[in-house]
């Protein structure tokens, strides 16, 4: 498959007081052409610095890049300069935030946000780009477009403002877009409509989404790839069927079972991840997963683990994929 | 919203009157008399001038017959001047003070935020150190300081600026700088930490993810969102910059409005004390009134029908 | 993987994790004040000006002793003399001993600024909180009376009210100064008050003591005012400045203290007639110490304001 | 059939939001709690549910209704005697960042509502009470010196659980207390509340807008539109037989992490977003984005009635569909 | 909404261009400065004068212009003599108490109609008449039937000033009064055109409507800003007057003052920042005149309140008190050291300076002062701590302000004394003294006429000055004989030893005589500074060379 981008061996930290917090330690994925690709995690795990690394929107300082390189379409965009990222950025890869409330502008008219890109990236005339606004509202499915323009972020509501935001994203048909959350702060039934929204737009436009949740679900629903991140990491990743049926990590297996189920009967004790992901401003030497691990292994503590392929796309980082862990048992619970 | 500006208007009436009577009473409970000299005063003399600016009659009497002609506008005669009346030398003296403080407000609204922006995008880098010093300076030296070294080190020796005095425009550029200093500063600190915390906010983010230039991002998006707040103080820096032209036009002889109000205490001119006030007063109420509407029209969120809470 | 890792069984034995609490909590604990401390540490410029408030407020008490002079005491002969060894900041055009007249006057100009920050703090956190905590009725009109006074320029009024008050009782000029000052100046302490404590009254652990069954007043003791102390000290070391430079400005004006009493304000006020004849230090000194004031707790006070500010705290 | 702990009926809570702008929280609900049972409480945001849960507890005013707890209408109750229902009605907050005082010790929070109602004489009983209270919610004395900022979302939580057991209540409001955390934390909260439920024969109302949460913890669940009760069961079977259109769309739209049942299910999306509660119309609150909505729905307002034993909704067009 | 507020930002701009357009309409051009030919004296007048009608000025930023744009029936000429101005001649009855001044032919008002004795008449009645409310209607007081129709119990009829003709006045006075003539030509007795004050009360409001006689005419008056005359060419002795015109500025403070005429922009300059006279006088610059003034500065003692009942504590008091030192290092600006309570610069009879003639009253003795406050303080009951709660009152000024410092310390170092100072706006120093709520005040007094009575009579039981409350009998009838003899050298005596006397009860202290330092560029000249009067530039001139 045409691979629009790579992620490759990225290392990202952060300089605080107390020293250097390692943000994101060298994590390498893929995303190919039409592809959706979810990175689920905790937070805090490193999942929207990944994001942001890519658009390069991380505050620098006192954000640095270690390591890596991000490729987009080839082109390594960690040495782009910011006139050159302008032009990505909007215009090849788009970009959707979490918080719907608080990622428009709350002072500028909705439609002038609109018309702010596309005058930027198409060159349009004020009139031409206005009409084109109303085209891109409708597409997203606001009602009475033309009105909806002249109001302020403040008058929509949660779910719209997240359509207008995939609006702005749309402006020039993005090969990539990255949706960060999108629907973690909308109802479900929005959730539901936001989702389907993104999907009917992503067979419309043929674009790759790389889509960052916490919730299994929207990644069950949505996804081709699944990433699984924590403390930095990635621990496992694979096709979403991989990941759900032939679970590697003992950290995607507990994050599955920690989840109830409708269809699970309610006497099922609900498995519980006791603890809390480490502190990375001094990450673990090990797997980090280790303090919250009930497979844990003598190795595991002090002795990073590499990654196993379990397939040509499914691998994970664990000791128990060693062949002397006498405790794999494989995927499932 | 007209529901809310009349009333807004009302109580900004309520404020003028309040302070009006606070001065009324203030006025008559400061010892000392307009009309003593040190001079041979024969009763007669000095009754007919007591009945002339209607002392003699009971206070709460005087004080209706005041808000009465103030009503038609008539701010009565000074006890000083037989020449102008308080009419006459509000509508002289405020042009001048007026001009004074709009120079001022305006090279503070001009570069206090700029200066706060600068900061803030540069933060910890060189162009944020020198914006501090400057605001530090400002906040830390007292116009009347800054008002003499400007005459002293800068009006003597560059013959470009005059002394004092009032009249061309180049009389006018000190006294507007030592007056715009303190507010300058002031508004350069709000606006950088208030800059600092717009540029992290997410829209920031998604400007800058739709690819705009930086510029746009920061003209267009940070600094009108930035300076909600350094409009919210407006209203104080005005009420500052009134105060502060007391000094200012002391310092520079300038024949404005503040000069006289320390002048008109001093020599118990009760009605120019009366009419300065008051018309203080009315400027700075009408100034937070436009202030409030221009914070409703730059922040489409704030809407003036709520009550405030 | 580590290719010089040498493996061996034992390594794939189950951890054991017995000793592991997995809810221990590694970091020091830390307690409210003292983290703020230790923020306000760090800001050097902060410290630079606590470090002189700190100087000032000792030279105020020890400074008038150190040059043996006395503040009235007038030496006509000696009058204008430059700074020099005798006289570390020179004389005044009385011959009196500028260097403990600036502590003198340092002394007034904190004490002046501090009590009106006193005051206006007791007025302002009694008005705002009952204000905060009442009906919106009551708080309504108590707001309204408040901007009131707020509208009425700040000067002109302390400069009528001193003008009245100076004749009422006959007591120190200062304290007429400072009562005037702090009869508008609370206003802008009341308003932060009422402002913390409507939004701390919302906030959830409030709302949580209210389900356990406290009453008002326990709520506003136990959980908004620990909580609005913060934001409350902020303005006070911003009204101290404040004060001072009224202060400074009625002596300016001719309205500040008594004479011999001297504050920088009158300081200045006395020293700008030398500025004219090459006795520039006679304003630039106490200039210096007005400015130094003002600079110290308003980076003092920015110090504070970041050092407290909730969103640096995790 | 047992007696209920708690008897709701015709519960009200409006706010006034400006000049003749009412806001409809809460607009007239009724139900029982059970002891020892969960009632779970669901519905999107801004549908009333919070607000339900703290009008019940009368943490605010209600506008109208009654609810009976040991036979008696607490929102009658004068203050003293609202002290002792204080006791027994207890709530746990949805964000353990803002429910409790940053500037006080886990110690002191905990002890508040001892303090409060001045259940020990000396500060040692108290202490041992704390750290009974600490012991029992998985913390433990060495907490105690603590403050909160020092802890994770999930310690917090487990903190505010502990001030609300301090009382020994029969009832706790838990007011979404798991949605600021996260997935893997979620587990460890609701299966502290589950023994804790066990173990001090605790009724819960939990109030969420998980869904899956709700039913795995609850034994009956309410669901909530616009201040209206739309449809009440028990749980399972809520979720296997759902009759108002409003629950199956909200049922519906609930992703499964499972790519199989995800993929293959035909899914209800529902058309715009929650209206706004001022001053709501007469007639179905949930007519605007209902596929099934009729002209009577837009009129006349639905009797929440039992359709079947313990099952009870409010829709005109319960048969039909 | 939107349209609203478009509405609302047109209006706001609206305002804020009024607000702009109402400013720069302010400005204006008096840069006559530029232009080399016209000779324009520049100088400061501290205040804006209160009005330009002679009968209502108030003070010396009134009078000053108000000398140069009118002129009395007499005046002074260039070296100080009360030569004919409006009147040719004047005649004396022999018992001093009728005046017949014929008026010049030659005179016009500056709207063209001639002078008369009926102005003068109408002028003079005018500023007594209580309606008027004149402040310095005392001043008529000499003339007969003056007092009485000023306070009102008397008519208008009765005032002995009379209009025989156009050209002829007869004016009878109270009691004979060596100093009259000179007093005519003391603003307040200037004369003011019937016809146009009757026409229009307002005419002194502005140049356009105002109408003099003097050498200068009043040709701009921008309020608070500045003063501008021009030569009057139609003055009867035009030829002499050597400048275009005279710019006063107005402008109060000192500092700023002095840093325009430094910086060229004044080029004379009254009064001067202390410091700077001081400053001057060491570097014996030559643009400084200390100008002479009669005027004497003094601090009363309240007669009525204890200890200052005591002679003794008065006594002391004065003596501790080094006027010399007060003179040279504190007041700096050439003053004298007070030697009684008459000023230098009055003659007596024979024409010598009374002052030096009758001596000096005053001693400076800190250890006799303090053996004498002792005594006195025991004789009351009372000891030096008791003196701690004395306040000396000052109207705020700078000066006054170092001097009570200097005399507070004084005190202190000679008797031990502790004393407060307490300063108040200048109104209420006069309330404050009028009502005997003080112990010590400043004061000072500026001669009204070169004549030691008007420092004299100040003292006279019940007399409207007497805020010491002195009253002695001897003292009373001292004044009275010099009050209404016609013979000098006995009015001399009389005052001789009335301050002779004054000075041994000391009610009041003197401190020092006023001097008035002025600065000029060394191309003006011919400045003349009267006695008691602000520096005339009638005469003067601007030699550019």
């Amino acid at each position: 498959m045409e691979k629009i981008l790579e992620v490759k061996d990225l290392a990202v930290s952060f300089k605080t007081f107390f020293g250097e917090v390692e943000a994101v330690r060298g994590i390498s994925f893929e995303v190919g052409k039409k592809e959706t690709v979810a990175i689920v995690g905790e937070s805090g795990c490193g999942k929207s610095v990944t994001a942001n690394s890519i658009m390069q929107l991380l505050p620098m300082p006192p954000a640095f890049f270690k390591n890596g390189e991000i490729l987009f379409n080839g082109e390594n965009l960690l040495s782009k300069s910011e006139k050159e990222m302008q032009n990505i950025r909007g215009n090849h890869i788009a970009m959707i935030f979490q918080d719907p409330m608080t990622s428009l502008n709350p002072t500028m008219k909705v439609g002038k946000q609109i018309v702010e890109g596309l005058i930027k990236h198409h060159g349009l005339k004020h009139h031409d780009a206005k009409k084109k606004a109303i085209e891109m509202l409708d597409l997203v499915a606001v009602p009475q477009p033309e009105k909806r323009i002249e109001q302020y972020p403040h008058e929509f509501s949660g779910g719209m403002r997240q359509r207008v935001m995939i609006a702005l994203a749309m402006i020039s048909d993005p090969q990539l877009l990255i949706a960060d959350e999108p629907t973690t702060a909308l109802d479900v039934t929005v959730q539901a409509q936001i989702l389907d929204l993104m999907k009917s737009l992503q067979e419309r436009l043929d674009m790759s989404i790389i889509l960052i949740t916490h919730d299994l679900g929207v990644v069950a629903d949505t996804s081709d790839k699944v990433v699984v991140m924590y403390a930095g990491q990635i621990v496992e990743q694979g096709l979403t069927d991989e990941i759900f049926k032939e679970t590697a990590h003992p950290y995607t297996q507990k994050l599955l079972a920690s989840v109830p189920r409708l269809d699970m009967n309610r006497d099922e004790a609900l498995l519980s991840i006791e603890g809390t992901p480490p502190d990375l401003y001094i990450p673990p030497k090990g797997c980090a997963f280790y303090d919250r691990c009930d497979k844990a292994m003598k190795i595991c503590k002090d002795n990073m683990p590499g990654f196993t392929e379990h397939s040509a796309t499914h691998a994970s980082r664990c000791w128990l994929n060693h062949p002397m862990a006498k405790t794999n048992e494989g995927s499932g619970i | 919203m007209s529901k809310y500006l009349l009333k807004r208007l009302f109580m900004s009436l309520v404020t003028i009157w309040a302070v009006i009577t606070i001065t009324f009473a203030l006025m008559h409970s400061v010892p000392g008399d307009p009309f003593r000299s040190e001079s041979k005063m024969p009763p007669a003399v000095y009754e007919n001038l007591l009945s002339q600016y209607g002392l003699d009659k009971p206070v709460p009497q005087q004080y209706v017959i005041y808000l009465g002609n103030l009503l038609q506008g008539d701010l009565g005669a000074s006890m000083k001047s037989r020449v102008e009346t308080v009419n006459d030398m509000v509508e002289r003296g405020f042009p001048v003070s007026a001009q004074l403080g709009a120079q001022a407000l305006l090279i503070a609204i001009v570069f206090g935020p700029a200066l706060g922006s600068l900061a803030a995008l540069y933060q910890n880098k060189f162009p944020d150190y020198l914006s501090m010093v400057i605001a530090i300076i400002g906040i830390s030296v007292p116009s009347f300081i800054m008002g003499t070294v400007l005459i002293q080190f800068v009006a003597r020796n560059v013959a470009y600026f005059p002394i004092g005095g009032w009249g061309t425009w180049q009389h006018t550029l000190l006294p507007s700088f030592a007056l715009a200093l303190m507010p300058l500063a002031t508004m350069a600190r709000l606006m950088r930490s208030s800059m600092l915390e717009v540029l992290n906010q997410d829209y920031i983010k998604t400007a800058k993810s739709k690819g705009i230039r930086k510029s746009a991002v920061i003209l267009k998006h940070a600094v009108r969102n930035a300076i909600l707040p350094v409009i919210s103080i407006l209203g104080t820096t005005i009420s500052n910059l009134l105060v502060g032209s007391f000094v200012i036009e002391k310092i520079f002889g300038i024949p404005g409005l503040g000069r006289f109000f320390v002048q008109s205490i001093s020599n118990r001119d009760y009605t120019l004390i009366m009419g300065t006030t008051i018309f203080y007063a009315i400027i700075l109420v009408a100034m937070l009134f436009i202030v409030d509407i221009a914070y409703m029209l730059i922040d489409p969120r704030i809407k003036l029908a709520k009550e405030g809470r | 993987m580590k290719a010089d890792l040498d493996f061996r069984p034992e390594m794939f034995e189950v951890a054991d994790k017995t000793d592991l609490n997995v809810d221990k909590i590694r970091r020091p604990s830390i307690k409210f004040w003292p983290d703020v401390w230790r923020r306000l540490k760090m800001n050097k410029l902060a410290m630079l000006g606590l470090t002189l408030i700190i100087a000032m407020i000792v030279m105020a008490f020890i400074g008038v002793k150190l040059s043996g002079y006395t503040y009235f005491e007038q030496n006509l002969k000696l009058r204008n003399t430059h700074p020099n060894m005798e006289f570390w900041f020179g004389t005044d055009e009385l011959g009196r001993d500028m260097f403990t007249r600036v502590w003198y006057g340092a002394r007034y100009s904190l004490a002046i600024g501090v009590i009106a920050a006193f005051i206006d703090f007791v007025i302002g956190i009694t008005y705002g909180g009952i204000a905060g905590i009442s009906s919106r009725r009551v708080d309504a009109i108590m707001m309204r009376v408040a901007e009131v006074i707020y509208s009425i320029p700040y000067l002109l009024i302390v400069i009528l009210l001193s003008v009245v008050l100076t004749q009422e009782g006959g007591g120190s000029s200062m304290f007429v100064l400072i009562l005037a000052m702090s009869l508008t100046g609370w206003v802008p302490m009341a308003i932060l008050v009422r402002g913390q404590v409507l939004q701390l009254k919302e906030s959830e652990y409030s709302l949580a003591s209210e389900s356990l069954g406290a009453t008002k007043s326990w709520i506003l003791k136990k959980h908004i005012f620990p909580n609005t102390l913060g934001p409350i000290l902020v303005n006070v070391t911003l009204t101290i400045p404040r004060a001072i430079f009224a202060e400074a400005t009625l002596g300016f004006l001719g309205l500040g203290l008594q004479a011999p009493m001297s504050s920088l304000g009158t300081l200045a006020n006395d020293g700008l007639a030398g500025l004219a004849v090459g006795n520039a230090y006679q304003i630039i000194i106490p200039a210096i110490f007005i400015s130094l004031i003002m600079f110290s707790f308003n980076v003092l006070g920015d110090g504070l304001r970041d050092a407290l500010d909730p969103r640096l705290r995790k | 059939m047992q007696e209920p702990l708690i008897s709701v009926k015709n519960l009200k809570k409006h706010f006034d939001v400006g000049k003749d702008a009412v806001l409809k929280a809460v607009d007239g609900i009724s139900f029982d709690i059970y002891p020892g049972e969960t009632f779970g409480l669901v519905g999107e945001s801004g549908c009333g549910k919070s607000t339900a849960g703290r009008t019940l507890i009368r943490l605010y005013d209600p506008t109208d209704g009654e609810v009976i707890f040991n036979g008696k209408n607490i929102f009658t109750l004068s203050r003293n005697q609202m002290s002792e229902v204080r006791r027994n009605f207890q709530m746990i907050f949805q964000d353990p960042y803002a429910s409790l005082n940053p500037r006080m010790t886990v110690l002191d929070i905990i002890s508040e509502p001892l303090e409060i109602h001045q259940i020990y004489k000396s500060k040692k009983e108290m202490k041992a009470r704390v750290i009974e209270l600490l012991e029992l919610v998985g913390l433990n004395d060495e907490h105690a010196m603590r403050f909160p900022h020092e802890f994770s979302g999930g310690q917090r939580q487990r903190i505010g659980i502990a001030r609300a057991l301090a009382l020994n209540p029969k009832f706790i409001v838990c007011d979404e207390p798991i949605s600021a955390l996260d997935v893997s934390i979620q587990a460890q909260v609701v299966n502290l509340l589950k023994d804790l439920q066990e173990k001090l024969g605790l009724t819960y109302m939990f109030i969420a807008h998980d869904l899956s949460m709700v039913r795995y913890i609850s034994d009956r669940v309410g669901v909530m539109y616009l201040g209206h009760m739309m449809e009440l069961a028990e749980s399972e079977e809520l979720y296997d037989n759902p009759l108002h259109p409003y629950t199956k769309a909200l049922l519906s739209a609930i992703p499964i992490p499972n790519p199989d049942i995800q993929r293959s299910r035909q899914r209800i999306i529902l058309e715009g977003d929650v209206p706004s509660p001022i001053n709501p119309k007469e007639g179905c609150r949930f007519v605007d984005r209902c596929s099934y909505a009729i002209d009577k729905c837009r009129n006349v307002t639905p009797e929440f009635e039992e359709v079947r034993p313990g099952h009870f909704a409010a829709c005109h067009r319960i048969g039909e569909i | 909404m939107s349209k609203k507020k478009r509405v609302a930002v047109l209006s706001i701009l609206l305002v804020l261009a009024l607000v702009f357009s109402a400013c720069s309409g302010g400005s204006d051009d008096n840069g006559n400065g530029d232009d080399a030919q016209p000779k324009i004296l520049r100088t400061n007048n501290s205040s804006e004068p209160g009005s330009l009608d002679p009968a209502l000025a108030q003070g010396t930023h009134e009078s000053w212009v108000l000398d140069h744009v009118f002129e009395g029936l007499m005046k002074k000429s260039q070296t100080g003599e009360v030569v004919p101005g409006m009147a040719e001649s004047y005649k004396m009855s022999d018992d001093g108490l009728t005046y017949t001044f014929k008026i010049r032919d030659d005179v016009k008002w500056s709207n063209g109609e001639p002078v008369t004795a009926h102005d003068f008449e109408y002028s003079w009645k005018r500023a007594l008449d209580p309606e008027t409310a004149a402040y310095y209607s005392y001043q008529f007081y000499y003339i007969k039937g003056g007092e009485a129709y000023n306070t009102g119990t008397g008519t208008v009829e009765d005032v002995g000033v009379k209009a025989i003709d156009d050209t002829t006045l007869e004016v009878v006075l109270e009691n004979p009064a060596g100093f009259f003539l000179e007093l005519t030509s003391f603003y307040c007795y200037f004369p003011v055109s019937k016809d146009v004050v009757e026409e229009n009360p307002d005419w002194a409001k502005d140049p356009s409507t105002y109408v003099s006689n003097g050498p200068f005419l009043l040709t701009e008056w921008v309020h608070n800003a500045s003063i501008t005359l021009s030569k009057n060419d139609e003055y009867y002795d035009a030829d002499m007057i050597k400048l275009d015109g005279i710019e006063f500025s107005i402008l109060d403070d000192e500092n700023t003052a002095w840093q325009r005429y430094e910086g060229g922009e004044f080029d004379f300059l009254t009064p001067l920042p202390q410091t700077v006279v001081a400053q001057m006088t060491a570097d014996n610059n030559p643009e400084l005149v200390i100008g002479t003034d009669l005027a004497t500065y003094y601090y009363n003692l309240n007669t009525e309140v204890k200890p200052f009942n005591n002679l003794k504590v008065r006594q002391a008091l004065s003596m501790a008190i080094d006027r010399e030192s007060i003179v040279v290092d504190v007041a700096q600006g050439g003053q004298a050291s007070a030697e009684g309570v008459v000023p230098f610069g009055i003659p007596d009879e024979t024409g010598a300076d009374f002052r030096d003639a009758s001596g000096n009253h005053v001693t400076y003795d800190a250890a006799a002062a303090k053996t004498l406050l002792e005594e006195g303080l025991a004789e009351e009951g009372m000891t030096i701590e008791d003196m701690s709660n004395v306040t000396l009152l000052y109207n705020t000024n700078e000066a006054h302000k170092k001097i009570a410092q200097a005399i507070q310390e004084m005190w202190r170092t000679a008797l031990g004394v502790e004393i407060n100072l307490e300063n108040v706006d200048f109104q209420v120093k006069l309330d404050r003294e009028k009502a005997g709520d003080y112990e010590i005040s400043r004061a000072g007094w500026i001669g009204d006429y070169i004549d030691p009575l008007t420092f004299i009579d100040l003292w006279v039981t019940d007399g409207p000055y007497n805020d010491a409350n002195f009253s002695n009998a001897e003292y009373d009838a001292f004044v009275n004989t010099a009050r209404n003899s016609t013979d000098q050298a006995e009015r001399m005596e009389a005052m001789r030893n009335a301050e002779e006397l004054l000075m041994g009860e000391m009610p009041v202290i003197p401190i020092y005589f006023y001097t008035q330092p002025y600065a000029q560029k060394s191309y003006v000249t011919g400045v003349y500074k009267p006695v008691n009067r602000y520096p005339y530039f009638i005469y003067a001139d601007i030699v550019q060379e």
